[in-house]
């Protein structure tokens, strides 16, 4: 199969690029592992305060079937259960797990997400150990309960939320803690920083806090900081947050039976005693990473960018990178919510478009601030540096343009 | 005062020469650019198969090496996976038979007792091949050896009789003074030495271009697929005869029907994964791995071993193997320049070649009498 | 349907099929990914770790860690966590091996 | 902290990586070398990360330690599958 557009992943950014690409007339296909389109957005169902009336609930579920509809009803090629192993040429896209063996484009997309990054405790292989992200899909998608107790290790605005996801399906969830303080696995997750990065998130894009911690949040995360943290404990929607209370040890002989709580100091030392409390399930929420294989093979130069999450590809505020005919948008360029990686795939089909003298629907510009609004509207901030990282990330690819 | 001798390189080679040049009681100091094995050393196979290597020098140092691999666990106090396993070229075509037979005739008269076999004898010396293999040879003698852990054990043993280990530390250029050759210059420092041996594989030209030297070193990308985790079930090395038609290929400058020079060699690691090889390629210094060589690895793979088609590949990579026009190393000195030895170029024969490669420097450099004419091998033959 | 953690019963309208986990008959929803249904019905360990021989079973949940893997139909190592079963899918922990395989073609 | 799993397909421990710190490893690829941690099904999508970050808190350099150079094929794939033309 040939095709003018391949996209590299079914989530928000691809399916909206394919949207938009298939909508000006040319052709695409979208191919992803999974077994239904959506990515990301599947697991989604949260309420956001400040969206206009008609849009405060956000089921990605919804969004995500009414995304995939668009896009069939235009023509665009989907593959799902189909995974990509190789883009070579200009482009050959070999798949494996579908009918076809291979496509190919004049144009690749890569739209390939993030991967939640592990976070180790003794004990964490243990069935019953899942990411958040699991408990996310499993509750929100499948339906189905990860556990009957629940403990949660990292806090953070996704583990936040996805608490409070599970408690509102009927989960029961014994507590959230800090993940282990170990000084080579367990870097920036003191009580201190934790408190900290809350506040920042809080502070930044507060929606979605203000609601879910309640207005103690808010008013009391600086107070807490600046009183050393005097207050161990928090209760969100009536579970327990360990604020001084760090995972130590996963327990259990085939399945996980309890964990192991180690009370620290606000600066993370190990501070009084261990207590065990009796789960079977544990959840580690340790944040996401770009996930970069197609296009670091694709021939993409990478850039350490932690204020993104992680390693990225090089690439412009529009979406191109320096390889010609390839074009990222998505989680794959810096950590952030589903309607920013919307935006993204938006702006990548218009700067595809324009690349390909097609005349588009929305301008490059018109796109970009498209990108910069979906972010300053952001009910969910995963990074607290973002816009930093992406103004670097802007300042490295203008220097690389300077140079030819 | 001990004789100071720096070892530029710190792969098979260069680990082992620094092994032994410290068995020598000289005090050695070596340098890496990057990571012990972290260059063609640690992107090869495990092979030792030597039934088809041509009668001559390089089959006997091949000899010699095998010799000392059966002692290297015991003396290095660590497992190195060497195992006699034997070896099998399978054959699929007429004519492979035909070349095939005059391999075998050629080396029998040499004394080397390969066998040829029929495809079901073949197939049950090795359960799953295909039964469309017209025949394979048999040859006890071939081994296998795991390079990683040679090049770890050989560095870690040379440090612990205290050689200086600096990784992550690139030879920039030789110091020499009246043709002489007096130590290397890092980003950091001079490091200055009574004798420098040079083991830089396909990375050694490099070093020698500014004396006007030319070492006729040029880097060949082979591919490597590694598969999941099986049961152990592959008992013996394989090669296809295509294999052996590819390597013999000395053609670096002319145009070739297969660009790829894709043939199978395939070998079971303690782990369980196969590491099925390979292609022969001039791509420069270029390692990325390619879908279409791949794929055509996959083939000859599953054409051996039609089961296969269920297996995973997990990842594959490339190694650069240092090639020389005649197919032989460079182990010697460098006529001209005193005080600088070269020992590279085994192509895809340092696994086989790393013990004694490293034994004959470490004689050469401090005057011992090695008892090998190994004249043959140095760099003046170009 | 027997399953014990199902959440809701919005799902009720799905369709119900029958697959084997370890030739034991299980129900699931047709198109929801094995792991899915594996843990309905209160199923954690999908596997044992071939290197340390401890049980494994769910950890991200969408196919990047490989330890949901299982043999499914025949074909071993699959990620069940993104692999919907068939109508009596047969499913087991560990693959029935390359090995058996190789020695009955000889 | 007790030892533990870090490299989950191919169980290796967090001992044994720092034990290949000690030994000289200063990137994912040098860790990948001598204790196999990133040679698995999911080639180091689960560890990698970690591993960068226990090889920077030790050695502490200015610059992420390397990691290791995405390669095709990017995910295990069955040869059945590879070969299809």
């Amino acid at each position: 199969m040939k095709v003018d557009v391949a996209i590299i992943g079914a989530g928000p950014a691809g399916l909206t690029a394919a949207v938009e690409i298939a909508r000006n007339g040319l052709s695409a296909a979208v191919i992803d592992e999974y077994y239904r389109p959506g990515g990301r957005l599947l697991g989604q169902y949260y309420e956001d305060p400040y969206a206009p009336a008609d849009q405060r609930t956000w089921d990605g579920k919804k969004e995500a079937d009414q995304l995939e509809e668009k896009a069939r009803s235009l023509g665009v090629h989907i593959f799902m259960n189909v995974t990509v192993w190789a883009v070579s040429g200009k482009w050959r896209v070999d798949m494996a797990g579908g009918d076809l063996p291979a496509i190919t484009s004049n144009v690749l997309l890569l739209a390939t997400g993030s991967v939640e990054k592990a976070l180790p405790v003794p004990g964490w292989t243990l069935p019953g150990v899942i990411s958040v992200g699991a408990a996310q899909t499993f509750t929100n998608l499948h339906h189905v309960a990860v556990g009957k107790k629940v403990m949660m290790a990292g806090i953070d605005p996704l583990s936040l939320s996805v608490m409070i996801e599970l408690k509102n399906a009927g989960v029961h969830v014994a507590g959230m803690a800090l993940p282990p303080m170990s000084s080579v696995t367990g870097k920036n997750k003191t009580p201190l920083q934790t408190v900290e990065r809350l506040q920042d998130v809080a502070g930044l894009a507060p929606n979605l806090l203000v609601r879910k911690l309640g207005k103690f949040a808010l008013k009391r995360f600086p107070k807490l900081t600046a009183s050393g943290l005097r207050f161990n404990l928090l209760k969100v929607n009536n579970v327990p947050i360990h604020l001084r209370k760090a995972i130590v040890k996963i327990e259990g002989e085939k399945n996980v039976e309890a964990v192991t709580l180690q009370s620290v100091s606000v600066d993370g030392k190990p501070a009084g005693k261990t207590e065990s409390v009796e789960v079977d399930t544990v959840c580690l929420s340790n944040g996401l990473y770009p996930l970069i294989d197609l296009a670091q093979t694709a021939g993409c130069r990478l850039v350490d960018m932690p204020e993104l999450g992680g390693t990225v590809p090089l690439h412009g505020p529009d979406m191109t990178t320096k390889v010609s005919g390839l074009f990222v948008a998505g989680n794959i360029t810096g950590i952030e919510g589903a309607k920013v990686a919307m935006a993204q795939g938006r702006l990548a089909a218009a700067s595809i478009l324009q690349s390909l003298g097609k005349q588009a629907a929305i301008t490059v510009d018109e796109a970009m601030t498209e990108v910069t609004n979906a972010r300053e509207k952001a009910p969910l901030r995963f990074l607290p540096d973002i816009e930093e990282g992406r103004i670097k990330m802007n300042k490295i690819w203008e220097a690389e343009s300077a140079h030819g | 005062m001990s004789y100071k001798v720096v070892v530029a390189g710190g792969g098979l080679i260069g680990a082992s020469t620094a092994y032994y040049l410290t068995k020598s009681g000289a005090e050695v100091t070596l340098i890496e650019s990057k990571d012990i094995a972290s260059g063609t050393s640690g992107a090869c196979d495990r092979a030792i198969m030597l039934q088809s290597k041509k009668p001559g020098p390089t089959l006997d140092l091949a000899i010699e090496s095998i010799a000392l691999y059966k002692e290297l666990e015991a003396e290095l106090e660590t497992e190195l996976e060497y195992r006699k396993s034997g070896g099998m070229i399978i054959i699929e075509t007429p004519e492979e038979m035909a070349a095939m037979e005059h391999m075998v005739e050629r080396q029998q008269k040499a004394g080397i007792d390969v066998k040829l076999i029929t495809g079901k004898e073949a197939q049950e010396r090795q359960p799953g091949l295909s039964k469309d293999l017209i025949g394979s040879t048999w040859w006890e003698e071939d081994a296998e050896v795991n390079p990683l852990k040679v090049s770890f054990a050989m560095a870690n043993a040379a440090k612990s009789r205290g050689a200086k280990i600096k990784l992550g530390t690139p030879v920039k250029r030789l110091l020499t003074e009246n043709n002489r050759v007096i130590g290397v210059e890092t980003p950091t420092e001079k490091i200055y030495a009574d004798a420098v041996v040079v083991a830089m594989g396909v990375w050694t030209p490099k070093l020698f271009e500014p004396f006007g030297v030319d070492v006729p070193i040029i880097p060949r990308q082979g591919h490597i697929l590694v598969s999941e985790r099986m049961p152990s079930f592959l008992h013996t090395g394989i090669l296809s005869a295509a294999y052996i038609a590819n390597k013999l290929k000395r053609n670096h400058q002319s145009e070739d029907p297969d660009p790829f020079g894709v043939g199978l060699a395939i070998g079971q690691t303690h782990s369980g994964s196969l590491l099925i090889g390979g292609s022969r390629q001039f791509t420069g210094y270029n390692t990325e791995t390619n879908p279409e060589v791949i794929r055509k690895i996959g083939e000859a793979a599953v054409r051996a071993f039609p089961l296969l088609a269920k297996a995973r590949i997990i990842r594959a990579f490339t190694g650069l193997r240092p090639y020389t026009p005649d197919g032989m190393p460079i182990l010697g000195p460098v006529e001209g320049m005193d005080g600088v030895y070269i020992a590279a170029g085994h192509e895809g024969d340092g696994v086989a070649l790393a013990p004694i490669s490293g034994k004959i420097m470490a004689h050469m450099v401090c005057g011992e009498n090695s008892g090998m004419d190994i004249n043959t091998f140095s760099l003046s033959r170009f | 349907m027997s399953n014990t953690l199902r959440l809701n019963s919005s799902s009720n309208k799905l369709e119900t099929i029958e697959f084997y986990f370890n030739d034991k008959k299980l129900n699931g929803y047709k198109g929801e990914p094995i792991a899915a249904s594996l843990l309905a019905n209160g199923i954690k360990t999908i596997r044992t770790c071939e290197i340390t021989g401890e049980n494994r079973g769910i950890f991200c949940g969408i196919g990047h860690c490989y330890e949901c893997r299982a043999e499914v139909d025949g074909i071993p190592n699959v990620r069940t966590c993104l692999t919907p079963a068939r109508q009596g899918a047969k499913v087991f922990s560990q693959a029935s091996g390359i090995k058996g395989d190789m020695e009955d073609e000889s | 902290m007790d030892d533990m799993i870090i490299c989950r397909c191919e169980g290796v421990y967090l001992s044994d990586i720092l034990k290949a710190i000690e030994e000289g490893a200063s990137s994912v690829p040098g860790i990948k070398k001598r204790v196999r941690a990133g040679m698995g099904y999911c080639q180091g999508r689960v560890c990698q990360p970690v591993i960068r970050d226990m090889l920077e808190s030790k050695t502490g350099g200015e610059k992420m330690p390397p990691q290791q150079r995405a390669q095709t094929p990017v995910r295990p794939v069955l040869l059945d599958d590879m070969i299809r033309r």
